[in-house]
């Protein structure tokens, strides 16, 4: 009878946020129970977009595989393809070139940015301002255009293959990437200006929704949304892949963990980003852009897991092989589900407006965490 | 001094806000700025870059003649099952038989666009085409044969 | 801490436990029994302090299940993996989301794929599968002719 | 120059020679609320085009720009479709007062259409109490809200109608008091007094910063009161997605959608009536010869002018600031407006007993 009504018996409301809803970007489905404005509890349910890319991947070979994972988090599609690659690659012990290792962090961070665009966007609509959004896709197109020539995609590249990238970059590439770093130097102030700095914009994220160290780390909490919370949890740094031991770039690390101090972390890594790809645009050695693979990969029979930091975090491959055409298990550990399990703790006793500004500051991408 | 407190977070508070309004009022007068395209009116000068993958396409010469061997390589490195190639037998001049493309089947709509069957095709006989515009009203026009009637395989290909 | 001293320091706390160290990280595999004190001993341990557990998971290899945690330290950056056995019938281990909270959602999800029960879960419901649903999809016995689409 | 009074004089006075005096003055009801109706229809389609036109160009977009010349004719459109939608009743709505709250909001936003001067001598009723008029007919809104919220039976509807409550209830008080400083500089609560008050200069002008104060906290007020962004508690988008007008679709929704947009009209044109002269042209003290020039341009446009200015400094703010939450809404008026609208009414009290003002 609960259900039926609605409410609890101590006369809370029970409302449903999604799986239509516009501040959950997605298929998201949360129960949250409300003590008039205040939420009391947020309970998610999964699984509306769940296409069990961990069995499909079971069947597919591991040329085949990688490309699944674009459809995880779509928004830094190119980095999880990275992390498969590079599970592929241990198993078979396969040295990448080093063209194609500047390549692959290039575009890497091209898409970081990309997403943490969109991010700014998104989040700003959720607060309530919708003109950041459309701001934000005049730079992300920009990425994009680069990706569409590069790689021949947008979203959904594909552009890694086991043992480099799929082909060489496209010759424009540097011209636009130049482009594009000026451009995103000139506009980056003017996103500060227009939300950053705006009062209404600080008292909605100021001291909301604050996730402690001890918190983040119990809750698996990775990404800008862990290190805004203090913990040093930057792959890049505290588990090097690719070539990023030999880039200078920072690990952004806030201290407050509320809302604001996530929207710092975002924008700050923005600017680090940035800063990696004026490292390397021109930079990129001769060479190969792929080893020599065999037409058939067999990794041999054991365990292999990489982890790469994406746009929202940790992302993991843990992958078995028993020494076959397919993997025998894949599991993806995505940074989305983590952090999503800490969204009950950090929202209890906020109002429902903040509800919606820390969902946007955790950066929730659904099918990353129903994957 | 609460009183001075309370003017000066007002102060700041009306200058952050100004500061936005001048932003949006900027692009509000600066009509230069706009990016929107004008699609489909700019369909004739749209540039897809080469690389875009539209769809998988075979290419035929002018003589009607395709590099498709049959050798089925695309449909094994395709993870979705677009790719079916039927096969059949031909009898060359020499009066020998040899395998040969009867119907290229692809699956436009089961396609993922990752490339991975123009990697894989040894002869260089499909490619990817910049189209993009696939809507149709009817899912089985999606389903296409993509060597062409009467097509014949190109000499020398093996 | 080094992977040498990792194995001497986990040798003297869980004497049992089978080590390998053929793959990046060392792999420890305990009992079902053993592991939920020796969980909350390398969680809380000076110079373990495996706090962070950032991947969960359970691998079907046709005759057991073997769930896989992954334990980092986010204070001395040393990895490490757990396996435990299970019995494929009735899996059952004790839940870790009183440890690491994150286990909470991983345990839930590897409930409803794999179908392990995990005693002491606060919340142990299906996550992701729709509530009437039946059998464990990434079981390697699985069939489900509809969902399914085989190549 | 042509003068709409006039017009009106000459249609009164042909009407009372031809129909004895009842049926006259039914058949001027009746022309009056045809042009109330047909103003409404036409505000509506200007304003939603001139919304989608300012929003555009802010966000570096083109805005409508396909249905007759350069976009011209898309609110039309958006009309036709509306009404030819299926007007949906949910059920377990309470059918009655679901299908009256849209009925409630327009005929609240008609009402407010009788006081205001559109040009000179050019007026529906100039009752003499006509602003207070204004402030009281302005809260019968609120009531629509509250009554489709609830009738709705969906928790976001009654979330979002509370929230408005919360909201027109206390920034009615903001916007009472910066009205009051405009009446107690002029002496009157008739709007054609208000207007020929400030024959030799607007009251945002005359009457030192204290009214220009007034004026700021008026229109944040108004833009609370009207329940658009950044204090658009009631609608909130990413929170509510829709508050109370969730369930209403078609002609019902589109009545809400027009009621909001006259409001935004009303509560613009008040305050140009009151802090920037109405229809009175631009007058500076007794400078005859500059005035005379400003006299040429017609008191409609003036009116226009300067009411369509306040409603694109009110589009400016929605398509600027994001949201506040509804505790901030709260303590922006109880901490912030209503104190300094307080001590400003004082200090305008006094300039005005001392006669300080120009």
């Amino acid at each position: 009878m609960v259900e039926e009504i609605g409410t609890t018996d101590k006369g809370e409301l029970i409302i449903n946020v999604g799986p239509q809803h516009p501040a959950t970007h997605g298929v998201l489905h949360l129960v949250i129970t409300l003590d008039g404005e205040t939420v009391r509890k947020v309970e998610p349910h999964l699984g509306y977009i769940h296409r069990s890319i961990e069995k499909m991947s079971e069947s597919l070979s591991y040329r085949q595989f990688i490309y699944a994972t674009s459809r995880m988090d779509y928004l830094s599609a190119h980095i999880n393809n990275h992390a498969c690659a590079m599970a592929v690659e241990k198993g078979l012990q396969l040295e990448v070139p080093e063209r194609a290792q500047v390549i692959r962090v290039l575009m890497g961070e091209l898409t970081r940015i990309a997403s943490h665009v969109l991010w700014w966007g998104a989040m700003a609509m959720d607060i309530g301002a919708f003109t950041p959004f459309f701001h934000a896709f005049r730079e992300r197109e920009m990425i994009n255009d680069i990706m569409e020539e590069s790689c021949g995609a947008r979203l959904t590249m594909n552009y890694m293959v086991p043992g480099g990238v799929m082909y060489d970059i496209h010759p424009n590439f540097h011209r636009r990437v130049k482009e594009f770093i000026a451009q995103f130097k000139r506009k980056l102030p003017e996103y500060d200006e227009l939300v950053t700095g705006n009062t209404i914009f600080r008292a909605r994220t100021r001291g909301v929704g604050v996730l402690s160290k001890e918190d983040a780390i119990s809750y698996g909490c990775s990404g800008p949304t862990g290190r805004a919370s203090g913990v040093d949890c930057d792959i890049r740094k505290v588990q090097p892949y690719g070539i990023y031991d030999r880039l200078d770039f920072q690990q952004i690390i806030g201290t407050e963990g509320d809302t604001y101090s996530r929207y710092l972390v975002r924008m700050q890594e923005m600017r680090q980003s940035l800063h990696i790809i004026e490292q390397l645009i021109d930079n990129i050695p001769e060479g190969d852009f792929q080893a020599k693979t065999k037409a058939v990969l067999k990794v041999p029979k054991g365990e292999y897991y990489s982890r790469v930091e994406t746009a929202r975090g940790d992302f993991g491959v843990y992958l078995v092989s028993e020494g076959g055409l397919t993997p025998y298990r894949i599991k993806y550990r995505s940074p989305g589900f983590s952090n999503l399990s800490a969204l009950d703790h950090t929202v209890r006793g906020q109002k429902i407006g903040d509800l919606v500004a820390i969902m946007g500051s955790f950066d929730l991408v659904i099918p990353d965490i129903d994957r | 001094m609460f009183l001075t407190r309370y003017f000066s977070e007002i102060a700041e508070a009306v200058g952050s806000l100004l500061k936005g309004m001048r932003m949006t009022g900027y692009y509000f007068t600066h009509h230069k700025e706009i990016i929107t395209q004008q699609y489909p009116d700019n369909r004739a000068t749209l540039v897809l870059p080469e690389r875009f993958r539209g769809e998988v396409v075979m290419t035929h010469t002018d003589n009607n003649e395709h590099r498709c061997t049959g050798c089925t390589a695309c449909e094994l490195a395709c993870p979705n099952g677009t790719i079916k190639v039927v096969t059949k037998f031909e009898v060359n001049a020499e009066g020998k038989k040899k395998k040969a493309v009867d119907k290229f089947v692809y699956h436009l709509e089961l396609c993922t666009m990752c490339n991975l069957c123009i990697e894989a095709c040894p002869t260089d006989a499909i490619r990817m085409a910049q189209t993009f515009e696939h809507s149709v009203y009817d899912r089985s026009q999606l389903t296409r044969i993509l060597n062409k009637p009467d097509s014949k395989l190109q000499e020398g290909v093996e | 801490m080094t992977t040498e001293a990792l194995i001497t320091v986990m040798a003297e706390v869980a004497p049992d436990a089978v080590v390998d160290t053929a793959g990046e990280w060392p792999n420890f595999q305990v009992s079902a029994e053993a592991w939920p004190d020796l969980a909350r001993l390398i969680r809380h341990r000076e110079d373990l302090r495996f706090d962070y557990l950032f991947c969960l998971t359970c691998v079907d290899w046709k005759t057991h299940l073997t769930m896989v945690y992954h334990l980092s330290s986010t204070a001395y950056r040393h990895t490490m993996v757990v396996k435990v056995k299970l019995d494929r019938e009735t899996p059952v281990i004790q839940t870790v989301s009183d440890i690491w909270r994150t286990a909470e959602f991983h345990e839930r999800e590897v409930f409803e794929l794999f179908g392990v029960n995990f005693t002491g879960h606060p919340d142990l419901r299906k996550l992701i599968l729709p509530d009437d649903w039946t059998g464990y999809p990434l079981r390697k016995d699985y069939e489900d002719p509809v969902n399914m689409i085989k190549l | 120059m042509w003068n709409l009074a006039q017009l009106t004089d000459l249609i009164h006075r042909w009407l009372y020679e031809t129909f004895p005096p009842a049926w006259a003055l039914a058949f001027e009801m009746i022309i009056v609320g045809i042009a109330v109706i047909g103003l409404f229809a036409g505000l509506g389609l200007v304003l939603v085009l001139m919304e989608r036109k300012v929003s555009a160009f802010m966000q570096i977009r083109l805005g409508p720009n396909r249905v007759g010349p350069k976009g011209l004719m898309q609110s039309l459109a958006d009309t036709l479709k509306l009404l030819v939608k299926e007007g949906m009743t949910p059920d377990g709505v309470d059918r009655f007062l679901f299908n009256l709250a849209p009925f409630i909001a327009m005929i609240a936003a008609m009402l407010l259409m009788a006081p205001i001067a559109f040009a000179k001598d050019f007026q529906i009723w100039d009752l003499n109490i006509g602003v207070l008029y204004v402030t009281a007919i302005s809260s019968l809104n609120v009531i629509a809200i509250l009554m489709a919220g609830w009738s709705s039976n969906n928790k976001y509807s009654l979330l979002g109608a509370m929230r408005s409550g919360a909201q027109i209830v206390s920034y009615e008080l903001s916007a009472g008091l910066s009205i009051l400083t405009v009446v107690v500089l002029t002496g009157s609560l008739q709007i054609s007094d208000i207007v020929t008050a400030q024959s030799n200069g607007w009251w945002i002008f005359k009457g030192h910063i204290p009214v220009l104060i007034a004026f700021v906290i008026y229109m944040i007020a108004v833009t609370a009161e009207t329940n658009r962004a950044p204090f658009d508690m009631a609608e909130a988008e990413s929170e509510l997605t829709g508050g109370f007008h969730t369930e209403y679709s078609g002609m019902k929704f589109a009545l809400f959608f027009l009621a909001e947009y006259i409001n935004v009209f009303i509560v613009c044109a008040i305050g140009a009536t009151l802090f920037l002269g109405g229809w009175m042209p631009l007058h500076i003290g007794e400078w005859s010869a500059f005035n005379g020039i400003m006299d040429w341009i017609p008191s409609s446009l003036w009116f226009f002018g300067k009411t369509f200015f306040l409603i694109f400094l009110m589009m400016w703010f929605r398509w600027t600031f994001p949201r506040l939450r509804i505790d901030q809404l709260l303590n922006l008026e109880w901490r912030y407006l209503l104190p300094i609208g307080m001590v400003n009414i004082l200090l305008v009290t006094v300039i005005a007993i001392l006669k300080w003002h120009f």
